[in-house]
Formats: structure tokens, C-alpha cells, sequence
């Protein structure tokens, strides 16, 4: 036992070792253009977070692999391309370490750009910080109301906007549907509250009081009884918000429910519909609402790098699996960088902010306009209206709101299975 | 009771130490997060050790007292614009109620404490987070205090909080106090019988313990600033620090310590170096630990016959 | 006031759920006084100390130290009140040395400073006072208990079957060490399977079956009472 | 009115399956005095296995339960061995059992995580009937039935075993007290192995049905499933196998009134019974629990 002790001491000192030699590779950024651009992230291999966190890894780190077969990205600090690296930790989504761990690609790794890890929970630990340390947090997906509430020059949403704003578009729907009688059940964390606080406030805003307004806790993972309770309420749409573990077990309870109703939403068909696919059966989820986002919807006309289009059949060449929204979020966080690194004349945060001030409405990449406030919160592309629509072994998605994005008109009501 | 002097000394340079060494570590390591993460897990583990080491009272709920502190320190700077330090102080009451309220588990034997214990932190838990109470907590939506962000203040505040944990813990192992606690883990009837109030004892090893997990609480809060309720709530704390008092042994003022300043090292170099095996390799050591080493750490030194504080 | 016995239980009746084991007992014993305790497996003795000492609580019934009510005090208090025990099985702290063990006890349970190492030669293990209790002998361990009792300066002594398992040398200094508590001043209540030895230290015994006080007197008289003869015949 | 009948029903069928969830934990512990926080991983490792029989060769789901049985056998005996003689013997069994298991949890599921990845799976709908089945004029679907009828001959099973069985009764000597049973000759460490085995199939056989019940199955929600788990069996009462069920019915009810009628609270619910029932009763329901000082 002593010997595995011993064992446990070496490895101990070996990891130690090995960190700090990893650790003094990235110091010193000088007036000189270093030699690598260091981009720190992190990433949840484990828990929660694990499956869309990944995800938008993933997509970043696809990014970096292709300016690097250019040579780099080109930084105008220093006009020339650099080539890019990205060091990255996994916190296994608990905050505490990615706490740690954002104070170690700050402090000891000394990245020039530090980009959050996914969503609101893990991304709030590194904004106090990135602002204690000047560092100019690029956020991808966290789009917490919190963080937003004052002027930073450290804080840039850049890929998705609140979701506060989310169910803007689809509260409007709802309302020139002329659906009167709409249920909401929602998940009591930021993320899902938010919207639904934002969709009542919409409707009643045009009239529309939801029949059934509840929270359920976001453990939540069997809504039998609960869609029971809200049938008895006659709803015509049932709107649901939650996380794909929430919405699989929601659309599963209701397909083997045998119950109907006239429209049902939830939200991540619309961003990681292979999963939910796979999960719920096709059959579940034909003629259900949702988000649609990139790839799901394209962007034809980008100001600035590839089309939807264009960056799917990339994707698919060099990775030989179907991007999903995630990864198309993390990509987009590279493509802002690049973009950002391009037009940024001095090589500081602020340099690095202020461009991201000067892009903002005036960039639309594949995820759609690229659009921030000062507080660091993105303004871009609202969320359209989607159905999912039966094509072949599958469903198909059809964009039915707004008139202009929309490629087709609501089932409406949906057909019974 | 012949060692007092010396243990006194001996606890003097523990406190010593721990001060020297989280003054000087910043200044040859700049991850100030980690060394501030390893406090509070030196000091979590240490205050759990308070009530496990000296009563046999496993509180797998622990992370709700320190959960309690976060939430009350938080909305004491929200709402009352008091000093900062005045709410990491109000953290550490809050979590002295919640002990009180608790008070009545302590009737219950061995596991049905522990679980009873880790209900009560999922209630708290569940309550802070509710949508009902976003007024007062901010509920799913979280609480941010950046108006207080002060890392290095809260860097020098988590250490004050280890050494008083720490100083809690010598006075548990070299008092008077202590004797009759000692006596009571081994047999509460034979410690009734010989005069000790082993009700009373119970209750304010019980209190003390949570009022230091609310300090730490507080001061996480405080350096944290912005947070989400999962982040002072999930069980993943209670659980690193019963793993870390009982790797470096608990029932001692230096086991709590050692194990989580070691373990929680492992923790972070094994994270930034092979993070897709952290899981197996921290799972397995917990195994080979509990079946090879059960009484942490310092069994080792004391099987050297080396005194032990 | 001297005709005030030191303990007086009046009525005493305990139940576990619906079993009723003891009957309303009544009996007294004053200082210096040693009361034998006997019956058969079962018939209540130790759950009369165990009443006394607070470790199990009455469900009825007075039980007056000194003239005041201790029933409903918790244990702690009422060896501090003065009356302290042994166990049948010794409860030693284990981990702890023999030494620790007395002092526990002079710390907690006494009013005035107490010579522990006095106590300790008493019980003749001031050689192995730096010793952990747990690697003591059972009749080791058994003095320590005894000794942990002492510490408290205790003024009545409940003796749980202290003789059991001892040589005759053994127990013939036992034996001695009782008396000589007695003759201190401390009344004992000593519960003992050994008669013969019982024999020597008391005039008195109360003889238990079912719960019952089925008799109070001279031991020799008891052996000839046909309700003593039946419980032990289990007749 | 019919709200709250579809609640009862459905509560009492809930209920049902998460008897079957708690009760290998609680069989666990009554024999080894050994908290198994490793079995919301067992469970979890159910559901994984029947997803493998069902997605890789086409099998029923139903084809699980023999592969849990299987899978508790293969593990449990050899864990049995290599683990619990070994932490009897030290000071503090309970507490030390707690934190190994804890360790295997952590095990199991890193491997699970190395294996699967992190996404949730499910088993088809169509595997256990796509109908809805009656009662009471209340519809619940036809999976619900199949993972209650399975619940109950699984505690049936456990129930005759128990009670009628040679080493049933031996099971049964052993948890009224070990050190008693050992002295009359029982094999404990043999019986008790069978029991940790029994305790893992079960668990197993629950997994199976977990994609139905609670939608799908992912390395993660192992501690969710045993912290749950815990409270069943302590509202039942520890170490009571048969209690279990009376706290699983407890929570399956108490949860789907909550969901009806105060649906954001629900969550509190195993927590706020189990602390209620064992500061009232800290028997449980059928049980003893108090410390004797």
C-alpha cells in the first residue's frame, strides 16, 4: 500500500510537472506577432452540459482546423496570418472547476482570446473574471438575462441572442393563428423560465391569457400525468420548454399518451434533431414545432465566410457526420474571431472589443446577422417558426413563420397519428 | 491530557503553516482560483470533519449549509448594501438556523442521519431555486453580486475562515471539550454515564459545524460573484469533501487538511492533463482508498508511531 | 434526615411496548449499605439499574435521590447527581488509554478533583495506565469500568455482575474493594449471579422474577422462600 | 374529480415501478448494513443493456431482464467478494461502505461515459405494446402496464423467496442479526452475496424499463435514481424490503398530486415526505431507527 501511495505521489508530481510545462508554453505576448495564436476554451466532456457542449467544441475546433490549412487567420494587429491554437479544458460541467480552470487559460496559459464554454451556467462563472483580468469573454451560447444588465467592454454574446428573445417570433405566431387556447409548461432554470415568461407576457400583451402556466422542475422526466392535467384544460397548442432530456421524455409520454393536441412545440427538435429522431421515432414528432436553426435553416447571402449551405457539405466532407446547431454555433464563434482578428487594428481586448462593436449589424454569417449592444448582448437573428413535416422515412423541416423567412404554411391543426 | 502544551504548539504551527503557505503561493503561482478552490475545499473538508471526525455524524448534506451561506451572504449584499464581510458573517448565522432547525436529525442513527440530512440539503436546494422565490433568490435565474467582485479580499477571507476551521478543529482534538467528545465516538452510553452531556455536546459540534460551512459558503459566494443555484448546491460538494477528510483521515486536525490539499492537487492536474479518464481514475482511488487506507492518511504516520494532532 | 434512605424507588414500572418488565417496584437502599440484586435470567435486574442510572426510562413511578425526583433526568445528569454504574459487557473507550478513561470521567462526572491515580492503583492498573482499554483483558476492562464509575465520586454504585468469569483470588479481592466502598460511606446495588459471593458482601437481597419483587431479606431466609425457589426452579 | 383520479391511478403505477427501483437498495442494506450508492449506476446499466439487445440486434427490450440477471450475477458475486468481507472487518462499515460504493458509482459511470458518450437513448415505443390499457376509465400506456406487472412478479418473487425458501429464511436471519445468524451455522457471507446479487439484478431489471418510465437513459442519471431511490426505502423504512413498497406507493402518489396540482414543487417531494416521516417516525414506516443514546 505504501508502494501505491508512492505511485499515487509520482503521478501526483508528474501531472504537476506536466502541467506547468504545458503552462509556460503560452506566456509572453509582445509587441512581436507570437509565433501561435492561443484561443483558451472550455468544454464538459461529462454531466449535463456534456452533449451540447461538446457539440460546440467540436464546431470551434473544426474552425481552427481550417484556417490553419491556410496558414492561420490573418491578424491586422500584425498583418500576416497566424496560425491558431486552441487549448482546452474540460470541467465536466461542475462550476467550480470551470472556474479554476478559466482563471488557468487567463493566468497561466495567458490566451490571447478566451472563448466561454456552453451555456448560461457555465459561462457565469467566467465573466467576473475575464473582467477582474481585462479579458474580453467571447460568449457563444450564454445567453443568461443576468450577464447582460450593464455596459462592458468584456462580455460578447456571438452566437445566440437571450433567450429572453427567443419566443418572440413564435408568441407572434401564435397570436396570427388566432390560437386562443395555449398551454405552457415550462422547466424552472434560467434558460427555459426566461422564455416562458417572455411568451406569456407576448400573448397576453395580444389578448391571449395561457389556459395552463406551470413550472416543473428541470429534473422533470415523466409528463404522463402532467399532459393529462394540462388536456383537461382543453388547450389547442401545448408549448413546452425545456432540455432535450425534458423534451424527449415530454414527446415520448405524449406519443404512447394517446393524446392529440392541435399543435405541439418544443424546443430542441430544432437544433438537435438527430437525437431527438433517434430518441422519440420520426412518427413523434411529425407535425410538432420548434425552433429551426442553422443547419436546419440557411442563410443564403453571408457577408463574411461560408453559407449554411456551403459549411454543411464542408462539415460533412471533413467529419463525415451531419453538423448539428451546436456545431454551427461553435463555428460561428471561430468565424467571429477570425473576422475579428481581420479588423482589429491593435492586438488588445479592447481593440478586440471595439471591432466586435464596428461588425456588429453589418455582418451576417451563417447563423444569420451578427448584431451586439453594449452591454454584450446579441440582438441578431430572431428564432423563426418551424414545423417538422413527414418527407420520406423522416420529417422535413418547413419554415412557417415569419411570412418572409417562411418556405411554407402551417399544418394546422396537426393531423392524428 | 499530559500533551496540551505541546499539542497547543503543535496547532500553532498547523495554523502557522496553512497562514505562511496561502500567503506565499500566490506569489510563485498565479492561478489564484485554484489555490482560492483548495481553501474551500481545505476548509469544507475540515469543517465537515468537525462533526464526522469527532461525533461519527456523517453529513451528506453538508453542501446545504454551505449552499445556505452563498444564498444568504448573496442577498444580504443585494438588499441591505451592509460590508461585505458583515454578509459573509449573516452566511454563517443563516446556516446556524438551518442547523437549529435540523437539530432533531441528530436523533437518528448512522445512515438515516447522512440521507436524512441530504434531504434536507435537496429541500433547501430546491426552495432557493424555485421560481417562487425570485424576488428574494432570483430562483432558476441566479444570483450576481459583481458589485462586491473582489478576489483578492475574498482570497484573504477564505483563508481567515480555514484557519478558524482549523483552530475549531485543534480545539476539538487538545480541550477538555474534546475529551468528553472523544469519548462519546467511541461510546455515547459509557460518555453519558462518566457525565458527559452528549446531547448537548451533539448539538453545538453540530451548530459550530454548520456556522463554519455558511462562513465558507459566504466567501465562495463572494469571489464568485456571478452564480446559477447548482453551483453552491450540487452534491458533488458534500461528496469531494467526505472524500477528502477521509483520505487524509478524519478525527485529526491535519488528515482533513492533507487530503484535500493532495487530493484536490491530483484533481487538478489530472484535469488539465487527461481530463477523458478523470472520472475512472478519481472513482478507482476512492475504491483502493477505502479498502486499503480507511483511516486516510495519517494512519500511515501514526502506525510510525509519530504523534498525530 | 438519617432516617432518609439515599435512593428510594416507589412504584417503578417499565414497559417495552406491551411487555411489562417491572412491576412497581419499591425498595430503598441507604449510605454505606450494600443491596444484593438476584433473580433469574430475565426476571429485571439490570433493567432496574438501567432505570436508575437514566440509561432506560421508567414508564412510571418515582425514583428519589436524596429526596429529590431523578426519573425523567437524562444519564449525564444523574451521574453527576452522584450515582454511577458498571456494565455487565465493559464499555470502555476503547481507542482511548486506561488512564484517558478515569479521566474522562474525573473531567465530566465529578464535582471535586479526583486522584486518578489513585483510582487507577485501587483498581491495580496503574501499571497499565498508558495502554489502549481495547487491548486490555475482559477482568481488565472490567476494573476500568468500575474504576470510570469511581472517578465520578459517585455515591451510590449499581454493580453489574462484576463477578462473573473471575478466580476465586479474584473475586475475593473484589470482594474486599466492595466492602471497602461501603465502608466509605457509598451505598452499592449489586446485581450477581454468584450467591456465594454475593454472600459475603450483603445482609440484604431483593430477589426478582418475571419483573416481580418477590422478596426482601437475608439471603439465607430467600433460599427457603417458596416463590424464590419456584423462579429459579421456573416453576 | 377526473384529474385526480388520473393521479391516483397514475401515482399508484408510478409508485409501483419505483418499488422495483428502491428495493434492491433496500435489500442491500438489510443484509450487509451496506449503503449501495452505486445503484442508481446499476440501474442505469440496465436500461444500457437492454438499449444494446434492442438497437444492435434487434431483440425486445424484454430480453433486458435475463441480461440483468446475467450482468448482477457476473458483477455482483466477485464484488461481493473482493469488497464487503474485507470492509466488515474495519471500524466503521457503514460509513466507509458508503464512500466505496460512491467510488464504483463514479467507476461505472466514467466507463458507461468512455463507452456511450454523454447523448440519452431510448428503447422503441412499439417494443412494449403502442397501445394505452384502462382503468377506472383512466388511460395509461401499455408500457406503464408491462413495467408494473414486471415490478410486481419481481416482488412477489422476492416476497416468496424470502418467506419460503431455505435461504430465504437464512436471508432473513441475517438481517434480524448477523452476528446471531452467523453462530447458528448460516453461511453468511454466501447468502448475503446471493442477496447483493439479487439486489443488483434487480436494480437491472428496473433499468429495462427506464426509458419508458422516466424517457430515456443516459450515463448520468445514476445519482438521481439512488438518492430517489433512498428515500422510497426509508419512507418505507430501512432494511424492510417489503416496506419499500409502501414507500414507493407513497412517493408514486404524493408525486403525481404534486405534478397535478403544485407542478413546479414535485421535485420536493421524496425529500419533504422522507424528512417528515423520519423526524415523526424515524422508523420509517415499518421499521426501528433511533440511536439507544
Amino acid at each position: 500500500m505504501r508502494k501505491f501511495l508512492k505511485h499515487a505521489w509520482t503521478a501526483c508530481a508528474a501531472g504537476a510537472v506536466a502541467s506547468g510545462l504545458a503552462l509556460s508554453g503560452g506566456a509572453a505576448q509582445a509587441a512581436n506577432a507570437p509565433s501561435v495564436l492561443t484561443i483558451g476554451t472550455l468544454y464538459a466532456s461529462s454531466g449535463p452540459f456534456a452533449v451540447a457542449s461538446k457539440g460546440q467544441f467540436e464546431g470551434l475546433q473544426y474552425w481552427a482546423d481550417t484556417v490553419n490549412k491556410d496558414g492561420g487567420t490573418y491578424v491586422k494587429a500584425f498583418k500576416k496570418k497566424i496560425p491558431v491554437k486552441i487549448i482546452a479544458y474540460d470541467d465536466q460541467s461542475s462550476t467550480a472547476t470551470a472556474t479554476t480552470l478559466y482563471n488557468q487559460l487567463i493566468t497561466q496559459d495567458q490566451v490571447n482570446i478566451l472563448i466561454a464554454d456552453f451555456g448560461s451556467v457555465l459561462t457565469s462563472v467566467g465573466i467576473p473574471l475575464a473582467a477582474e483580468h481585462k479579458m474580453l469573454l467571447i460568449d457563444p451560447t450564454g445567453s443568461g438575462a443576468n450577464f447582460f444588465t450593464k455596459k462592458t467592454d468584456y462580455l460578447a454574446d456571438v452566437s445566440i441572442p437571450s433567450s429572453t428573445v427567443w419566443p418572440l417570433t413564435l408568441g407572434h405566431f401564435l397570436l396570427g393563428q388566432k390560437i386562443q387556447r395555449i398551454a405552457i409548461i415550462y422547466d424552472s432554470n434560467d434558460f427555459d423560465a426566461s422564455q416562458a415568461e417572455t411568451l406569456k407576457a407576448t400573448l397576453e400583451k395580444g389578448g391571449v391569457k395561457p389556459v395552463y402556466y406551470h413550472g416543473v422542475p428541470t429534473s422533470e422526466s415523466n409528463y404522463t400525468v402532467l399532459l393529462h392535467t394540462i388536456a383537461a384544460q382543453n388547450p389547442d397548442a401545448v408549448i413546452e420548454f425545456g432540455y432535450a432530456p425534458n423534451d424527449i421524455a415530454f414527446l415520448r409520454n405524449l406519443s404512447s399518451s394517446g393524446l392529440h393536441f392541435k399543435m405541439t412545440f418544443t424546443i430542441f427538435p430544432g437544433q438537435l434533431l438527430d437525437l431527438m429522431t433517434k430518441n422519440v421515432g420520426a412518427k413523434a414528432l411529425a407535425y410538432t414545432y420548434t425552433y429551426p436553426t442553422p443547419p436546419l435553416v440557411q442563410t443564403q447571402k453571408v457577408t463574411y465566410g461560408p453559407n449554411t449551405a456551403a459549411f454543411v457539405e464542408q462539415f460533412k466532407a471533413a467529419k463525415n457526420a451531419e453538423p448539428n446547431f451546436l456545431d454551427v454555433a461553435g463555428y460561428n464563434t471561430g468565424l467571429v474571431v477570425q473576422d475579428m482578428l481581420e479588423t482589429a487594428p491593435a492586438f488588445t481586448q479592447l481593440s478586440f472589443h471595439q471591432a466586435l462593436m464596428d461588425m456588429s449589424g453589418k455582418t451576417t454569417t451563417l447563423l444569420g446577422d451578427f448584431k451586439i449592444n453594449e452591454n454584450g448582448a446579441q440582438l441578431g437573428e430572431l428564432f423563426s417558426v418551424g414545423q417538422l413535416v413527414p418527407s420520406g422515412n423522416g420529417n422535413k423541416m418547413v419554415v412557417v413563420y415569419p411570412k418572409e423567412k417562411a418556405t411554407g404554411t402551417a399544418v394546422y391543426p396537426a393531423p392524428a397519428q | 491530557m499530559r500533551n496540551a502544551t505541546g499539542g497547543t504548539r503543535y496547532a500553532v504551527a498547523v495554523l502557522a503553516t496553512l497562514a505562511v503557505a496561502f500567503v506565499a503561493l500566490p506569489q510563485v503561482y498565479g492561478n489564484q482560483s485554484v489555490l482560492f478552490t483548495m481553501m474551500t475545499y481545505m476548509a469544507l473538508a475540515q469543517g465537515l470533519n468537525l462533526v464526522y471526525g469527532f461525533t461519527g455524524y456523517l453529513p451528506f448534506g453538508y453542501v446545504g449549509f454551505f449552499g445556505t451561506g452563498a444564498y444568504a451572504c448573496s442577498i444580504l449584499v443585494t438588499f441591505t448594501g451592509l460590508p461585505v464581510l458583515l454578509c459573509v458573517i449573516g452566511g454563517g448565522l443563516a446556516a446556524l438556523l438551518i442547523g437549529l432547525i435540523l437539530g432533531p436529525l441528530l436523533r437518528l442513527s448512522g445512515a438515516y442521519f447522512s440521507i436524512a440530512n441530504l434531504a434536507a440539503s435537496q429541500i433547501i436546494y430546491y426552495v432557493v431555486s424555485n421560481e417562487a422565490l425570485k424576488p428574494l433568490t432570483g430562483g432558476p435565474y441566479g444570483i450576481k453580486i459583481d458589485q462586491v467582485f473582489a478576489p483578492t479580499a475574498s482570497y484573504a477571507a477564505m483563508l481567515v475562515v480555514l484557519l478558524l476551521t482549523t483552530a475549531l478543529a485543534a480545539y476539538f482534538r487538545l480541550s477538555r471539550f474534546g475529551l468528553g467528545l472523544r469519548a462519546m465516538h467511541q461510546n455515547p452510553i459509557s460518555a453519558a454515564v462518566a457525565g458527559v452531556n452528549i446531547v448537548r455536546a451533539r448539538l453545538v459540534v453540530w451548530l459550530v459545524s454548520a456556522t463554519v460551512a455558511g462562513l465558507i459558503g459566504g466567501v465562495y459566494a463572494w469571489n464568485l460573484s456571478v452564480f446559477y443555484p447548482d453551483a453552491v448546491f450540487t452534491l458533488e460538494i458534500s461528496v469531494f469533501a467526505i472524500v477528502f477528510a477521509l483520505f487524509g483521515g478524519v478525527g485529526t486536525v491535519i488528515g482533513p487538511l492533507l487530503g484535500a490539499g493532495l487530493l484536490y492537487t491530483f484533481y487538478a492536474a489530472i484535469g488539465v492533463s487527461t481530463p477523458q479518464y478523470f472520472q475512472l481514475l478519481y472513482g478507482s482511488l476512492i475504491v483502493f482508498l477505502v479498502l486499503f487506507l480507511p483511516n486516510g492518511l495519517v494512519s500511515l504516520l501514526v502506525r510510525r508511531k509519530l504523534h498525530v494532532l | 434526615m438519617s432516617s432518609e434512605p439515599l435512593l428510594r424507588l416507589e412504584n417503578i414500572e417499565k414497559r417495552f411496548g406491551g411487555l411489562i418488565v417491572l412491576h412497581e417496584q419499591s425498595f430503598s437502599v441507604s449510605a454505606g449499605e450494600i443491596l444484593g440484586l438476584v433473580g433469574p435470567n430475565g426476571s429485571g435486574k439490570t433493567t432496574t439499574i438501567n432505570v436508575i442510572s437514566g440509561v432506560l426510562r421508567a414508564n412510571s413511578g418515582r425514583i428519589l435521590f436524596e429526596g429529590k425526583e431523578i426519573r425523567n433526568q437524562p444519564i449525564f445528569r444523574i451521574a453527576r447527581l452522584g450515582i454511577n454504574r458498571s456494565f455487565q459487557v465493559p464499555k470502555c473507550f476503547r481507542a482511548m488509554s486506561a488512564r484517558e478513561n478515569i479521566e474522562v470521567a474525573a473531567t465530566f462526572g465529578a464535582h471535586a478533583p479526583v486522584d486518578v491515580d489513585a483510582i487507577l492503583d485501587e483498581i491495580g492498573l496503574l501499571r497499565h495506565a498508558g495502554e489502549p482499554a481495547g487491548s486490555l483483558t475482559v477482568n481488565q476492562q472490567k476494573m476500568l469500568d468500575l474504576g470510570r464509575a469511581l472517578a465520578t465520586n459517585p455515591r451510590l454504585l449499581l454493580i453489574d455482575e462484576i463477578g462473573a468469569g473471575l478466580n476465586p483470588s479474584e473475586l475475593g479481592a473484589i470482594a474486599a474493594l466492595l466492602k471497602s466502598l461501603a465502608a466509605r460511606g457509598i451505598a452499592l446495588i449489586v446485581v450477581e449471579h454468584l450467591l456465594e459471593f454475593l454472600n459475603r458482601i450483603t445482609d440484604r437481597v431483593i430477589v426478582l422474577g418475571a419483573g416481580r419483587m418477590l422478596f426482601e431479606g437475608s439471603l439465607a431466609e430467600a433460599s427457603r422462600h417458596p416463590d424464590v425457589v419456584a423462579a429459579f426452579i421456573g416453576g | 374529480m377526473a384529474l385526480l383520479e388520473y393521479a391516483l391511478v397514475g401515482g399508484i403505477l408510478y409508485g409501483v415501478f419505483f418499488s422495483l427501483v428502491g428495493i434492491g437498495l433496500n435489500l442491500v442494506f438489510g443484509v450487509m448494513r451496506m449503503i449501495n450508492l452505486a445503484h442508481g449506476q446499476f440501474i442505469m446499466l440496465g436500461g444500457f443493456g437492454a438499449y444494446l439487445l434492442s438497437s444492435h440486434l434487434g431483440l425486445n427490450p424484454v430480453f433486458g431482464i435475463p441480461l440483468a440477471v446475467a450482468g448482477g450475477i457476473v458483477i455482483g458475486w466477485p464484488l461481493y467478494y473482493a469488497v464487503v468481507p474485507r470492509l466488515q472487518r474495519s471500524n466503521d462499515p457503514e460509513m466507509l461502505s458508503f464512500i466505496l460504493f460512491f467510488g464504483i458509482a463514479q467507476v461505472i459511470e466514467a466507463v458507461t461515459l468512455l463507452v456511450f458518450g454523454a447523448d440519452q437513448h431510448s428503447l422503441p415505443d412499439s417494443a412494449l405494446g403502442s397501445g394505452n390499457i384502462g382503468v377506472l376509465g383512466q388511460d395509461f400506456p401499455d408500457s406503464w402496464w408491462v413495467a408494473v406487472a414486471v415490478s410486481v412478479l419481481c416482488i412477489g418473487g422476492l416476497y416468496l423467496y424470502l418467506s419460503s425458501t431455505r435461504l430465504g429464511f437464512a436471508t432473513r436471519a441475517i438481517m434480524a442479526d448477523r452476528d446471531e445468524a452467523r453462530t447458528t451455522g448460516i453461511d453468511v457471507d454466501r447468502v448475503a452475496a446471493i442477496a447483493f446479487v439479487i439486489g443488483l439484478s434487480l436494480a437491472g431489471i428496473a433499468g429495462v424499463f427506464v426509458p419508458y418510465m422516466v424517457g430515456s437513459v443516459s450515463p448520468s442519471i445514476g445519482g438521481g435514481l439512488t438518492t430517489t431511490s433512498f428515500a422510497i426505502i426509508i419512507i418505507g423504512s430501512l432494511g424492510n424490503p417489503l416496506g419499500t413498497v409502501v414507500g414507493g406507493l407513497v412517493f408514486g402518489i404524493g408525486t403525481m398530486l404534486m405534478q397535478t396540482y403544485y407542478a413546479s414543487w414535485s421535485n420536493l417531494v421524496p425529500y419533504a415526505l422522507l424528512l417528515v416521516i423520519v423526524l415523526i417516525r424515524p422508523s420509517g414506516l415499518l421499521g426501528k431507527a433511533v440511536r439507544s443514546a
